[in-house]
């Protein structure tokens, strides 16, 4: 049991924090303390310079680009990313699509794909969610039907995170509809430019514009682009949606919104004086950060648990997705509630603060607890693996 | 009355209007304020020598939970419970003639210009100053997020007139034209799609009929109106939310997952249930402080609308958020409805203090059951 | 729409305030705030005061000796009794079998257990509860056959209130073991003296004892001691369930609750200054305060809807059962907060303040969620009956 | 070790052998003690010089946790944690060997006698008083709820030897035998079953050897000991809650309700998982505890135990008190097993400060993550 860094890791994390100090733009911070989106061109130019470091993509394999990091310095290299903040990596290139394909790709698609998802030559999206689906993920109906050397793919995808930008989809399709719901699904990779997809964005509450629905009219996708076998679709989603361990309490984002916290509340005057002064809104403060502590030695534990185990990932991750995403709603309403009445006005151009975002940071990150299996849903999986109910 | 507003809103106020009124100059529907009028909502809390229906908070409070059910974007808080509230309360005949009397036919929009930025917590604290010389006051300061500036025809400004910056004595209300030369107005939407303004008061003159009230006595008279918008605001939040809590439920009982309706799960049954035990308690805290505010109890009164606003807030969190949960990803798009009853409650929440603010006020008095 | 007390019933307040004044001997009032359990001889004592008075049964029709006074007055006059503190009424008594024989009874029962009931000549208690039923009341297996004139009875109930002290128990049992369960039920009436009859006590973690388990083995009952039809129990058994409508909340006790952490935190001190100084402290009780007026005001608006409508239970109610446990658990808790580290003693003759008991009464009213319908199937009541889920 | 403990544990301590152990005196199985004694457990902390084992607090936390399964009646924390600690840090030479070494033989019960009623917040507050007169020193004053001070066999008393009330300089430890004349120990059981004592001393007389470290240091060892020992409190919470979550979920397995076991209703399982990551949450913080327990930096050290406290306290509640609501009515039943495990919880959270103490606490320090 290690709870604490040891010097080989806390030297690591002096070289990460050094890297990203050398090599951050003010450009790409703002952009991220004021949005939360992703800004393509500083995801894409970000991505190049780690990559470039050989950081682009160090939990894959090494003859792919990887890294050889434990868990733990994979977690510790997130973290530093996410206080500094720097442009997020894109998670459905270097931490969906790519392992998938490592895991069960050919090797004409590792050699075609690898290297430009290292590189963010290619920008890819995630074509799982489907209107009527929802939490059952595996009720889709997006269909492809083999015809020769290609298939032909009908339907329609949602919540496609970026597609507006992406040059690749990876979806699950239904190629066997007359089987067991899960037994008949495929995983596809699919060309945006290819003729008959059609892109219609999703403006979230917040007024961004991040998620999207994604036609599918008679798209012809060449074979060679299916992953594994026909069929074996949903072993490979299951394989995709637990392998972001390291991310999923995405606690450097919520340790830089409390650092936040505390610059904002430092210069925010309440009855007179800084709202920082005051204990009752101390108390607040430490209750989240007690929160988050615990939150980030659970992870370490997870951590840990799994660099020795090799792999097989531990339910108890739930944990962390379910209290993450908490802990993240939490401190975006802390935020909130500092700013007080300043909170009604909606971003404008007259307020080029990263203040003026809080407010539709905090509606847009509602999301967080529905996204990437929703708490409900981990919270099952808590019931029935763990606990066995 | 109540039955006309409730027609009137079934009829034009569904989802789609309201995106048109919200696209258009000025941002919310002249045609419905004509309506308003019409059925009398605007002359509501005037006295009828003004012309008025001798209103009492509980006719407002049944009108604002009609708002909120709708999520109306019409300066009816801003014009007739804040602004409306406080010519009630101070204006003269003459000023009732030239002011209420437009109001109350829907011909003049009047926004007060009192909150200033930086000075939550501190209610009295003006920095805005007025300065007396012979027959004219020239006023300057800077006033933050006035509700509906941008459509305002008469502004109500506080300044100070004497004491120190956080002084309650010493304020002084004064009608202005928003478009005096001197006056800048920068407008912003806020994320209910209400207009709000930052205004820039540059040396401006006003003679000294256009004082409201007497000088030096205005804090009085805002503190009475803040009172009475408040409980407002919670009757508009009870609308808020019964709706939303209701379109949830609508929705639990129609979308499938697994091959059932969502909502014969029991853990969504047992949150719904919560909800609405959040939302019954935040109806009887609105209907306590409109009661209240009939009162002559001051300190009963503010103990009253600061206990409501605190069980407002912590039942608005509650349904808004789990309402947006329940929904998944459609709670949180722009086209969808829920969003927005949601958007409206986490404003309303933070507008005249949140539920920490005034759970802060209320333990510098006595306890709520001492006075009994 | 009326949410303050008219001048009528602040008048018929002070009129309880005083006749309680007057009346409530310190004994009583001491037994209360120490204990919360009923203490026979002050029940006894109490009830045949206010029977006296007139006020024994204020509920029930003028007919049987009630005061005829609108549910305000009735929420009134229990919410200053629990202000006072003054003896709990035997709700077994007055606010469930009375008004089962007011309503279903036949004349020979009404004559005979009525005027007994209100002067508290005999002590009763409920039978409902079997050891393998739970929230599934209607599973009951405690069987009674009819023989001539008399049933047998056998089996188990448990939970019963106060047996130790009862002189009749009304009691669900099976007649019919043929049909659907909630038909097969009737409702007797059994003198705790019949031979057959064994009662062994539970004791509860705050080490008193206030349940019972009480065991039947071929226990004669008159059948004249059936109230109303054969088969018919459930029925009657959902009246009573749904009859003690003015006391659900108990907002009295939780206000008495509030009353004594002021009192008790006033003469406590934390770190060198009283507690109720501190503004954490206070925050604490406001919040409380908030939630036990917003309750206030539901009861009352539940109230005066039953005012209007005359009799049937809003399910709204569910809200009194849940909100008003919940609260009667906060406070209780907020008491042993008070406490701090002395709160670790077991009551103990050395300490004879009623705050000893604080911890005592914290663990024993964890039982408030759970009897008498717990929150749960309140809640199950509210998404069913109310929204419709 | 551990496994030496798991096994005594789980051979003697079922809850049946508890209820005798508590029921006789001294309220706790001095059999039990021998075999604490014999596999280790009583040398656990102290240095190897003194003839102990040089446990780190981590090793301390596992044993807790283990104790904490069982909710176990001995004197181990008082004894061995607390007045342990204390020892470890300042007993001279001949004070090991004439304390320690019984102590970890088995045969002294030792008990800290420091805190006073009333001063709770306060920890440096001391009333009690020594005063020096040529080689002796002559203590007054009364101590409260000091653990197991019924069968102690030598008391650890602070008095206070200079300074005002509440300085920290100017309290000194002593080493008083508790069946000297003019003690007076006034015993009574808490609400776990364990056994305390009111302590009245009465000019009671000891020699300059009595001393436990120098004169006016008292204080810095007390806190050493008592962060050290809120350290130990949490594992021993994590394994109160533990051993109470899994006879939940097993109880949800098991009991049936309309005709299902009650844990296939979603509701319950929802908050059976809310459970289990309260639990881990808690757990993470008392390991957390522990290894911080081991460092040099006080700051640090005062800051993790009092942030483990807080969550501990947080999951604690919510475990204690959903157990007792899941299990119905055995769960607030003497004879039944889960609601000891809940009063046990309850008591830990007052002891040493409760959550809110120590959120206090945290709030007037550097944020958690400000160090790193």
């Amino acid at each position: 049991m290690e709870l604490q860094f040891n010097a080989d890791e806390i030297a690591f994390r002096e070289e990460v924090r050094a890297f990203i100090a050398d090599n951050l733009t003010e450009e790409m911070k703002q952009g991220m303390l004021r949005g939360g989106y992703l800004i393509r061109d500083h995801v894409i130019e970000w991505q190049r310079i780690l990559n470039k470091k050989g950081w682009g993509v160090p939990h894959w394999p090494v003859e792919w680009g990887g890294a050889g990091w434990s868990p733990i310095k994979q977690s510790i290299f997130t973290e530093e990313l996410q206080l500094a903040p720097a442009p997020r990596p894109l998670s459905f290139s270097v931490y969906m699509v790519g392992p998938v394909i490592i895991e069960f790709g050919s090797e004409y698609q590792k050699k075609r794909f690898l290297p430009r998802i290292a590189n963010s030559d290619d920008w890819w999206c995630q074509g799982f969610s489907e209107p009527d689906a929802g939490s059952d993920l595996a009720s889709l109906k997006t269909n492809a039907r083999r015809e020769g050397d290609y298939y032909i793919v009908n339907g329609q995808k949602t919540w496609t995170s970026y597609a507006q930008y992406a040059d690749w989809i990876f979806c699950l399709v239904r190629t066997d509809p007359t089987v067991k719901k899960q037994m008949g699904i495929s995983f596809l990779l699919i060309d945006m430019k290819t003729p008959g997809i059609t892109v219609r964005p999703i403006q979230t509450i917040d007024g961004g514009h991040e998620v999207n629905e994604v036609f599918f009219d008679n798209v012809k996708v060449p074979s060679e682009n299916l992953v594994g076998e026909e069929n074996k679709g949903w072993d490979y989603a299951k394989f995709l949606l637990s392998a972001e361990r390291v991310n999923l309490a995405r606690l450097g984002v919520s340790k830089e919104r409390l650092q936040r916290a505390r610059e904002l509340a430092a210069r925010t005057p309440y009855q007179g004086r800084p709202l920082l002064e005051h204990d009752g809104f101390r108390t607040k403060l430490a209750a989240l950060e007690v929160e988050l502590k615990a939150l980030e030695i659970t992870q370490l534990r997870v951590l840990s648990a799994e660099g020795q185990s090799h792999g097989a990932p531990d339910p108890a991750s739930s944990i962390l997705k379910v209290k993450g995403s908490e802990l993240q709603q939490a401190t975006s309403n802390l935020l909130v509630q500092i700013l007080g009445p300043d909170a009604l006005r909606r971003q404008d151009d007259a307020f080029d603060d990263w203040s003026s975002m809080i407010t539709a940071n905090y509606f847009n990150w509602r999301k967080v607890s529905i996204f990437g299996g929703s708490n409900e849903i981990q919270k099952t999986i808590i019931a029935k693996s763990i606990l066995g109910l | 009355m109540q039955d006309s507003l409730v027609r009137l809103l079934q009829r034009s106020y569904a989802f789609d209007h309201r995106w048109k009124y919200e696209a258009a100059t000025p941002g919310w529907s002249r045609e419905i304020w004509a309506q308003f009028a019409e059925i009398g909502l605007l002359a509501l809390p005037f006295t009828s020598e003004s012309g008025g229906l001798d209103g009492t908070p509980v006719d407002t409070m049944i009108v604002m939970e009609q708002l909120g059910r709708h999520i109306t974007l019409e300066p009816y808080l801003s014009t007739i419970v804040m602004a409306g509230g406080i010519l009630r309360r101070a204006a003269s005949t003459e000023q009732h003639e030239s002011i209420s009397t437009k109001v109350i036919d829907g011909s003049l929009i009047v926004s007060l210009a009192h909150t200033e930025r930086g000075t939550f917590g501190s209610p009295s604290r003006v920095g805005t100053q007025a300065v007396r010389s012979g027959d004219l006051w020239q006023i300057s300061g800077h006033k933050s997020c006035v509700l509906h500036g941008d459509s305002a025809d008469l502004l109500i400004i506080s300044a100070r007139t004497s004491g120190a910056p956080s002084d309650a004595k010493g304020i002084t209300l004064f009608a202005v034209d928003p478009r005096a030369t001197n006056i800048n107005i920068q407008s912003y939407a806020l994320h209910d799609g209400q207009r709000a303004s930052d205004i820039q008061i540059n040396s401006v003159l006003v003679p000294h009929s256009a004082l409201i009230g007497c000088v030096d006595d205005g804090f009085r008279i805002l503190q009475s109106a803040e009172y009475e918008t408040l409980a407002a605001v919670c009757a508009e939040a009870v609308g808020v939310m019964s709706e939303l809590h209701q379109m949830t439920v609508d929705y639990l009982k129609q979308r499938k997952q697994f091959g059932v309706p969502i909502g014969n799960f029991q853990a969504l049954q047992h949150r719904a249930a919560d909800m609405y035990i959040a939302l019954e308690q935040a109806r009887s805290m609105a209907m306590y402080a409109a009661m209240m505010s009939q009162t002559d109890d001051k300190t009963a009164i503010a103990q009253a609308v600061s206990s409501a606003k605190v069980q407002i807030g912590r039942s608005a969190k509650l349904i808004g958020e789990e309402a947006v949960q329940m929904f998944g990803g459609i709670g949180v798009t722009m086209e969808f409805k829920a969003g927005h009853y949601f958007k409206k409650l986490t404003l309303l929440e933070q507008f005249l203090g949140h539920a920490d603010h005034h759970l802060e006020l209320l333990t510098s008095g006595p306890g709520l059951f001492e006075l009994e």
